[in-house]
């Protein structure tokens, strides 16, 4: 038996698959593809103090080996998710974990605490890196005084894991990462979208409704992973590696490049059962190379080239 | 039985002319749980530039050689490579997804206008209704002769009327220009064709009175209510049309 | 007849396509496919002032709709540049452009000083944004100091139209752009390629031998056009886009975008014929939407939601 | 006639079990310019994610009816989708690429070594030292025998040996193993194959004084010397293993 299991300090995972937030709802849409419990964690749908709307149609703009979206953060706000969302999601056996998004630094703290008291939501992801929001967002992860002040605040008020979703759309990812760590974040983890723009020559016009959006799959992927790379050689604490990630084979090479766990996003609209095939493709490899312990392959290009 | 994703076989891909083909499905699974209205989410296997699935409605069930059919337009990048598929190649689906048509109530009169491509989700409605006991009305409007295919099969399903935009076939002009609806009062309308075709109707229906439910085709990533990208504006606020859709009742909907 | 040139100051072009550097030799090659004398211009292979072999081998790797390149400008420096290909691209009745590189300011404006003497050559592409290079290179262009003081210094020497390549790499690029305008650059092009990584799963190592290198191709296409965009709203000296151009449908989206020109780089490689096949797409797409001068789509989703 | 590139119709795909088949081509211009060792660049339709162009070295030629044969073994997602094609179909090529081998002296005496699917461009090098009046000797390594193929052909161009890992045919081993080679003297030496392979190949040779010429296979992005990714390392510095290769003599290569 090949031992999947992975941690971020205290809190273990059964393996390191989870799902990018905003890609996988509330879990609860998958329930009748594959038992969601199987997953070494999920994330939820970016949520935020009250109820957003998101931004008009449209939303989403299909790009070579990728997507644009647009959808602006549309959620029902917290007392939603706690009354309705969280009584269901608390029943899956994995890590559930809330991704928190703002305005101000306020609307974070807000939040946060609120999530702290939730029992069986062992760890936040802080989102400061959406760019499709006007206010915050992206806004506060693409400069390091906002970055840091932010992080800062939420560490007061947050016991659990914090993990800091960091942005792809500046000049050093390091930079940030290193802010997180000092700032005691638990975990960070990467890549969101990247800032992108998609025109219909036909009709002259932008194909988003906010003329930019993010893009996100395979097309990101060689970027995201020389940034799961960078990051994870600048940090110690552990990296959660995304962008792009549509097999097995794609996850190892983030696992390769030091990411101790890794998140499916845009996979799982072409293929809804995409993070549970990931965790039997990731056991095969690992197997067929006669290798026992995920660990082994946890950042294994940098121990062989430094 | 729920939301699923399969390799479904293809039994025959039958070409009708102009950029239109109909492909008929080998269910693997039992397909007694689909609704009129209901789409499906096609993978596009074999075309470098499309990365996401196509949505494309249920068009036709044979229940007892448990098949369907989808009737598509070709129109871009992931239609055309899917109008080459050949019978026996594999299709991979995640199916059914959606809401779906509120049938109506015994008495009710129902007309069902489609155009164009937008007569898809008709034939498979208009099914259902007769094995409730009712004969629909149903008003197809085409740019023009050449484009009007199946008719024989909605002639089984209802009392067909036709437009065309240059005369070439039936009464000239749009769906919602057609002597049919001064002439008959109808409790019913439901609709699916172009977006300005939709409107039209549903302004028909409003300034009368009629219950009206318009089938959407906005832009999808996912399909199964994840990705948030397919909203209509509602009074309900935005709602995802892959799963509170694609059927709306226009009133619902802010147009 | 549709109005198909374009002009960078006092320089004109007969068409706004041309072929980006790196991506197109120093045109011979392409003899055999076509007439390089019917593209608006060619941007010739980087060039240094002494003879450089470029990095080891591996340098290569395809990615989802993309490729990394590690080359690191290979090239026979500026001797052979002016005794053997110089007489060659002379014969081109087209804009010949050098790509100029170096690893210190003082190589830049010895090159550049030898480009200017150089009476068929029109104009020069400053390259502060190769990231496949030790020294020099991005480090130029993502740096706002460094950035500025190369341009100054090149400006100083270089009498021709000067073009700005710039890095995708940054926060915000508008602001090496606006950089660039107000130490009197004639123009910007951008995107370079973006700073990836591939990894071999199955070898479970880097497939490049300098583990990054950078990314070009329709994966990034949707990321240029939205800085080409940023830039273009930004800037009043013309913009040359690039980045994922693989189609006339490509080019005019980047047009519409406010691009003045736009350079075919990755496509070439796919297929030779792209750069001539661009221009007759162009061509007939003005046609078809009854517009006689190209001037008319440049810039236009600007001119409309401003 | 130079290079060119061009949509060309698939006459055979002919399948030979194992990994490997045979794409036959009718050529749209005279492909009398073809020289051996040079190689076509395919384009790789209907697979999702390839994007880059495949090398493909050319392996038969019939200038009566003007076609060609390409080898090509199942290794990834390029060469699997190659394998589906039928005959009929088209196939976008960039051609003739890359230098070739140089041909022996009348008296030399002349080894081609080929391994696995290696053997590809040596046929077409055998065929045309039998037009100068010469018959070679031929080497063919292979993993065992159920992949050795197409041996007929190579019979009638020159003297076969063969070589298996598990001993299967021929003789147990590697090329460099076999007799012939304590055996002959050869003045030349041909070979392409597996790195290793070739790389013992001209160890042997440079000690025995053996001209060798060896055929690289490098990844590539164009293929036609403009993107620089091919590079072999040689003496002369850094050279573009399409245009200035792929065949290289050993002693120009720092191996
Ligand atoms: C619920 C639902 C049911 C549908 N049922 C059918 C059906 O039964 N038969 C059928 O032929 N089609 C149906 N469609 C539409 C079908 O999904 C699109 O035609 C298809 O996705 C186009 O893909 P493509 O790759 O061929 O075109 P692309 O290359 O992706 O696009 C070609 C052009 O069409 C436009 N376009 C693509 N999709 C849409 C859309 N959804 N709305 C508006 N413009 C669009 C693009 O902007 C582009 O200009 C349905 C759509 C939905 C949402
Ligand atoms: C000049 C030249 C002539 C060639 N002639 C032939 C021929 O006649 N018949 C034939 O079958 N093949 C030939 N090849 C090799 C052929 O180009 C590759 O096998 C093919 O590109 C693989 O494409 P793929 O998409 O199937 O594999 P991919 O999915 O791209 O790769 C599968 C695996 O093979 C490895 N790989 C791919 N290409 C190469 C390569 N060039 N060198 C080392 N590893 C590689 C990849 O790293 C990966 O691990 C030739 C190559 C060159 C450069
Ligand atoms: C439709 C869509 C919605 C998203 N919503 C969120 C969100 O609410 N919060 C967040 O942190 N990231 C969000 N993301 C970003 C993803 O979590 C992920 O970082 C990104 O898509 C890159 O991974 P991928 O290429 O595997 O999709 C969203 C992405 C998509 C495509
Ligand atoms: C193999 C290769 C070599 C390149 N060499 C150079 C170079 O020497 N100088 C330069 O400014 N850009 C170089 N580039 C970058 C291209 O000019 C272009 O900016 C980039 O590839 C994006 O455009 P594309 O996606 O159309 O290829 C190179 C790109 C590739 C793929
Ligand atoms: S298409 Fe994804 S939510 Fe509707
Ligand atoms: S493959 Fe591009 S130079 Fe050889």
């Amino acid at each position: 038996m090949v031992k999947l299991g992975i941690s971020i300090g205290d809190l273990s995972f059964k393996n390191p698959v989870m799902t990018a937030s905003g890609t996988f709802g509330n879990g609860i849409e998958f329930d009748d593809f594959f038992d969601v419990s199987r997953l070494g964690g999920i994330f939820l749908k970016g949520t935020t103090l009250e109820a957003r709307e998101g931004n008009p149609y449209p939303r989403m703009a299909e790009t070579p080996s990728g997507m644009l979206n647009a959808v602006g953060l549309q959620n029902k706000g917290i007392d939603y998710f706690e009354q309705i969302i969280y009584p269901h999601v608390s029943q899956y056996d994995t890590n559930v974990i809330v991704n928190i998004n703002g305005s101000y630094i306020d609307d974070y703290i807000l939040l946060a605490e609120r999530i702290n008291k939730l029992d069986r939501i062992p760890a936040a992801e802080l989102n400061i890196s959406c760019p499709n929001v006007k206010m915050g967002g992206m806004a506060f992860g693409t400069n390091p005084v906002t970055a840091r002040e932010v992080i800062r605040e939420v560490r007061k008020v947050y016991h659990k894991k914090l993990i800091v979703k960091l942005s792809p759309n500046v000049t050093n990812i390091t930079e940030f990462a290193l802010i997180a760590e000092e700032e005691g974040a638990d975990s960070v983890s990467l890549v969101n979208t990247l800032l992108a723009m998609a025109i219909d020559a036909g009709k002259m016009k932008p194909s988003l409704s906010t003329l930019t959006g993010g893009l996100s799959g395979p097309a990101i992927k060689p970027i995201a992973l020389r940034m799961v790379w960078q990051v994870a050689n600048a940090v110690r604490i552990p990296v959660i590696g995304m962008g792009g990630i549509m097999t097995a084979t794609d996850a190892i090479e983030f696992l390769l490049a030091g990411a101790t766990a890794i998140q499916v996003g845009t996979a799982s609209f072409i293929d809804p059962m995409a993070p549970v095939k990931i965790v039997e493709g990731i056991e095969s490899y690992l197997s067929e190379k006669g290798i026992s312990d995920i660990g082994e392959i946890i950042g294994y290009i940098n121990r062989k080239t430094s | 039985m729920g939301k699923r994703t399969e390799d479904l076989r293809i039994i025959e891909n039958k070409h009708l002319g102009q950029d239109f083909f109909i492909l008929e499905l080998a269910g693997s699974s039992k397909i007694t749980d689909f609704k009129p209205g209901q789409f499906v989410q096609v993978k596009i296997e074999g075309s470098q530039d499309t990365f996401l699935r196509r949505p494309i409605s249920i068009y036709d069930i044979d229940y007892e050689r448990n098949t369907f059919k989808l009737f598509i337009q070709i129109v871009g990048k992931g239609s055309a490579a899917l109008s080459k598929l050949k019978s026996g190649d594999s299709l991979n689906l995640i199916y059914p997804l959606g809401n779906y048509f509120t049938l109506p109530g015994e008495y009710e009169k129902c007309l069902l206008i489609g155009g164009g491509v937008g007569i898809a989700p008709l034939l498979f409605l208009g099914k259902v209704m007769n094995s409730n006991g009712s004969l629909p009305d149903m008003l197809l409007g085409f740019r023009n002769s050449d484009r009007i295919f199946e008719l024989d099969k909605f002639r089984k399903v209802g009392n067909v009327f036709i437009t065309t935009e240059d005369g070439s076939a039936g009464e000239k002009g749009f769906v919602t220009g057609h002597s049919i609806l001064s002439e008959k009062k109808y409790d019913r309308i439901y609709c699916c064709g172009p977006e300005p075709m939709m409107k039209a109707v549903a302004s028909y229906c409003k300034i009368n009175s009629i219950l009206c439910e318009v089938s959407l085709e906005n832009l999808m990533a996912c399909g199964f209510g994840v990705c948030l990208c397919c909203i209509a504006e509602t009074v309900r606020g935005n709602l995802c049309s892959c799963t509170d859709g694609p059927i709306f009742n226009v009133n619902d909907l802010k147009w």
